[in-house]
């Protein structure tokens, strides 16, 4: 059967997407080389300098790809590591999430960001973060999260299609990791997959976590215990509905991510949950997420940090004995 | 020229009563600018500003009714009363954004100047911006890249020889924002900010070569705010002597009584000119007072995400 | 009686650590003029360059004052509105924040960030936000929200003694507002507050919403409502024992916050509280904060954006009905 | 040299055998910098690098045990295993910080050198970056503040042609770095990146200064990265050519055989230094990879917070 990996469904999709539409563009670092991972392997020899290599100067090319969607333009700008996005906050949560706003409504600002995520890779404190609650704090921006190739490219399809800004943050664990192929198709934003039915406990979970809880899930699918998995997508819109039927079934909420847990989306989430759904939970929203320390190097500090399948699975079984 | 300067005088007044709303900039002795530049833009052009936007958003046409409605929050403001005085848009002529930010508007002009040569070959996109911008990252690197990609972009600099409290001499060792566009090679040129002749003739210098595919440029500005940083702000920091000069340079009157003394303009018209500025400008006003504040539902409305 | 502000406590307290500390350093935009606000009035006049004005370069500015306190000094930075810290975020989240750890405890980094934050000054997007939940996130910050001249002195003390980076939140509505005068002295990060006793509902508020909360309190109150008002006083570090032993007394837990209420504070709370006392709770934890809006400048709408008192009172009727 | 080469030589093995951890970049091809610019510093001195650090960090003196024990993530490394190739720090040896973002410790070199000029006058920071960095906001914004405060800083640009994957045309139009230098009226000078000896008597003409109340000052190493951008990096986008010319000019070999040449050095004390490198990379090799990895409970300390 034929395969294709997460980035080449990345690479694919803007390809779609840059002959669809002739207002979209792309720029970021080394992106006619085709970026250090290959996102945008060969674009520049088919489509020009719509693919544009900028300086090192994250913050102003966040405002150039800004300014670029307030003239009419589709641009996708790549952050090479989301550890920089914080050069290109200012520009972000200043300019390009309030415009339509400040403006009442006279501007729209269809700004794609692209960039990677996640640690896993050796590669230190600077390279490896989930900074994606950062993100969904901020009013006016959507928020992507893939979790496999087709998402990858679906959502970023609906991204470039959108009128508004939205990040996508990709995983850097996931962009080599094999899929069967697909006809790519937009994927909406705010839109959640139950990735696996189970009726014992609502399992939240976002980009590689997921492929963890569905191990998880697995596992424990062993011992008579049915997890139901569910992706969101995009944290943000959030198909809260989704998650809230779910766990309406199965009285018991867990979310994982990889990122920091202390004001990580688990926090959002879990406030949710136990807003909308307190009556139907008989335990407490339990949230995995890194601890509080910035991601170490060294491999066994770094697999103690991230959340993998076994912390989920000894997380689920507590939760049921606790409260069963 | 007197439409500004009557405008921000009415501003600063209305800020006192409470009237007009918020941290507001008027820019009051640097009105040429503004006139000097807009006056060689057409309509497709694009314009940014930043915290000192008034004047720049009346020289491209904005309706004075409308900006004083925005500065007072209502829903008839150019931006339904959600942006304020720092933040004023108006797509239909041309002014893309102003910012709180200091430098934060200079990439947005690349973006839409690169915009433009795509899809409006010949349109130019210009921001205006205060020398306490230059120290600014977003400077340099915008400089940087407009050079490199030569985008039809102009930089203009209002240099006032202050940011906020302090002047530039603490802020720069470099005298002369030109000698920044130096650097890149890009053409450059400093002005008697003071004198709108000069600056429409440099404006239109620079500009001219934007249009046909060169670029970017810059123009420096050398000016003075008559009034404080902010309205409210005492302005201790600065002699009374080196106000009372700059005030005998006054721009909008200087204009006035240069046309006046080459026969350009009788002094009737002169006059003229001014009371019908004024009267535009109470008309604004009480449009802007009688209009009614934005409807709740608003506070949600017009957000992405 | 003797009355101060809450800026003319911090312009003292600066001056007091000033004067005690030689290593101590002020440094930001027109700080040598006392700022636009007042915080470092007099104090160029009395500490010559220790106070030192910046140009307008806030990433740059952070960067120096990061390197200042590697080396040995105690800065104490202003990013004028915590708008811009949005400039700086890579200095503050890549650097100081992480120093001590990715050297293997080699460094330690005293920085202090002072920055003024809120909205109610028809200011407008770019000058009114409460951004505490994004620093809340990052490992390696701890982050101090002072509600009174007392405390926004003695937690400022607190931090420019502290041997690791403290951001110091004030609110731009406090800065003068009137105290009895008080002897500053240190206030520990990490102790939270009990503002007003109550039995029926524990209400934790923060900065400018504390004076909400506790105004909220004062009106239940003659009903025969009995608020428990809460002050944290540093989200980070956060004092959980004080806040979980008054709700397992009341056994209802509303979070009060200007900032966004998606992805907040408030988020990390709720989660908090409902996995640590969740038999203790007889309703959902609430959360009140701003919508998911830019902040805008027409006055009636800046002031439905903002959770005041009158709110704070109908959340807490409502959480009493519902589940009395 | 040698030892930085054989080390990096090693590290590049290592990093194939999966030893070695992470996105690493050696400076195979640029030590001169790193060698000629550290022997004019002291004790006192403190030093910044980038994510090209394992030079700069080996010249300050660090032991070459503790280096290569950080890159496997070991306890006994610099950073106890948690920082890294990118962020090697060595207080012992006044190395404060290396970083993975690009350009990022300017500004704290910046401080630094603030910071030591009120409490150890003389003593003087240094950063080394890469020519990609000056492109970014923190080089103009610092360049600006260390000027204006005449701060003890020596700013060394080694300028390799290429960011990543792309060559420096790409990035700016501006040739030399030290043309940003001038701008400012700071001293600064472009060398032969590759020739120790001149960029030896480069650094202490700049560094004397700094130790007497003068700065700051720019030191602008033409160089070539003999290997791809990380270790992985087939690196297609440069020609054979240029490659096989930069290897001619390869700073450790053209210093050994200059020695000679000039009978500083007879061939077999050259052999011998080579020799000797080897066999103390061996000996670091040796220890790093039977050190143990650090225990869990590293993993929560030192976070402040
Ligand atoms: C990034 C940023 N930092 C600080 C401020 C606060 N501030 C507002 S205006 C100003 C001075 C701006 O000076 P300049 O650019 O010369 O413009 P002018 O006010 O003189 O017109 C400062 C520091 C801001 N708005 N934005
Ligand atoms: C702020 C930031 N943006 C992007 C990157 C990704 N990146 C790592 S090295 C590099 C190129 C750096 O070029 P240069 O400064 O010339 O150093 P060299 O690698 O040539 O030594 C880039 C873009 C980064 N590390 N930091
Ligand atoms: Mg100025
Ligand atoms: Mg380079």
């Amino acid at each position: 059967m034929a395969e294709t990996t997460y980035i080449g469904a990345i690479n694919g999709a803007l390809a779609a997407e840059l002959r669809r539409d002739a207002t979209v563009r792309i720029l970021g670092e080394d992106v006619a080389e085709g970026g250090p991972f290959g996102a945008t392997k060969d674009l520049a020899a088919e489509f020009g300098d719509r693919v544009r290599d900028t300086p090192i100067s994250e913050s102003t090319v966040m405002g150039i790809a800004t300014g670029m969607a307030l003239a009419g333009l589709r641009p996708v700008v790549e952050i090479m590591f989301i550890d920089f996005i914080t050069l290109a906050f200012d520009q972000l949560v200043n300019q390009a999430a309030k415009a339509r706003y400040m403006s009442g409504g006279q501007l729209r600002c269809p700004l794609v960001v692209r960039t990677s995520s996640g640690a896993g890779t050796r590669s230190g404190a600077q390279h490896s973060q989930s900074l994606e609650a950062l993100l969904v704090h901020v009013p006016g921006l959507a928020v992507a999260m893939p979790a496999t190739a087709a998402d990858a490219a679906g959502l970023l399809m609906s991204a470039v299609r959108a009128d508004d800004p939205v990040v996508v943050i990709e995983n850097k664990e996931l962009y080599f990791r094999k899929e069967p192929s697909f006809d790519p198709a937009p994927v909406p934003l705010g839109s959640a997959l139950v990735r696996r039915p189970g009726r014992d406990v609502t399992l939240v979970a976002t980009s590689r976590t997921v492929h963890e809880a569905l191990a998880a899930a697995e596992d424990l699918a062993r011992d008579g215990i049915e997890v139901e998995v569910i992706d969101p997508r995009t944290l943000q819109p959030l198909d809260l509905g989704t998650i809230l039927s779910s766990v309406r079934r199965t009285h018991r909420c867990v979310v994982a991510h990889e990122a920091v847990r202390r004001g990580g989306f688990g926090a959002e989430l879990a406030s949710l949950v136990q807003e909308e759904a307190f009556d139907a939970l008989d335990a407490p929203v339990v949230r995995l997420g890194a601890p509080a320390t910035p991601v170490p190097v060294s491999p066994p500090l770094e697999d103690a940090y991230l959340v993998r399948a076994p912390q989920i699975v000894s997380a689920i079984r507590s939760l049921l004995n606790g409260s069963a | 020229m007197w439409l500004i300067r009557a405008f921000e005088e009415s501003v600063s007044e209305l800020v006192g009563t409470g009237e007009v709303v918020g941290l507001v900039h008027v820019s009051i002795g640097q009105e040429a600018s503004a006139v000097g530049v807009c006056d060689v833009l057409e309509a497709r052009d694009r314009v940014y500003s930043g915290h000192r936007a008034h004047g720049h958003v009346l020289a491209r046409g904005a309706d004075p009714a409308a900006v004083m409605a925005e500065l007072m929050g209502k829903a008839a403001g150019l931006c339904g009363g959600k942006g304020g005085s720092m933040h004023l848009v108006d797509v239909a002529h041309g002014v893309l954004e102003a910012t709180g930010v200091v430098g934060g508007t200079i990439p947005l002009a690349l973006g839409t100047a690169l915009a433009l040569r795509e899809t409006e070959p010949g349109a130019v996109a210009v921001v205006f911006f205060g020398d306490g911008a230059v120290q600014t990252g977003y400077f340099h690197e915008s400089l940087n890249i407009a050079a490199l990609w030569k985008l039809p972009v102009l930089l203009v600099c209002e240099n006032n020889g202050y940011a906020e409290f302090t002047p530039r001499s603490a802020h720069t060792p470099v005298e002369r924002v030109t000698r920044h566009a130096e650097t890149y090679g890009v053409d450059a040129r400093t002005v008697d900010g003071n004198d709108v002749v000069a600056i429409r003739e440099a404006a239109s210098a620079l500009v001219a070569p934007l249009r046909s595919g060169g670029g970017p440029a810059l123009l420096e500005c050398l000016t003075y705010r008559m009034r404080g940083h902010y309205e409210g702000d005492p302005a201790k920091y600065r002699e009374a002597s080196e106000v009372a000069e700059w005030k005998a340079k006054d721009p909008v009157r200087r204009f006035a009584s240069g046309a006046v003394a080459t026969g350009e303009l009788s002094a009737e018209d002169a006059a003229a000119c001014e009371a019908a500025a004024r009267r535009a400008v109470a008309a604004a006003v009480s449009a802007a007072r009688s209009a009614p504040f934005p409807a709740a539902s608003a506070l949600t409305e017009d957000v992405g995400g």
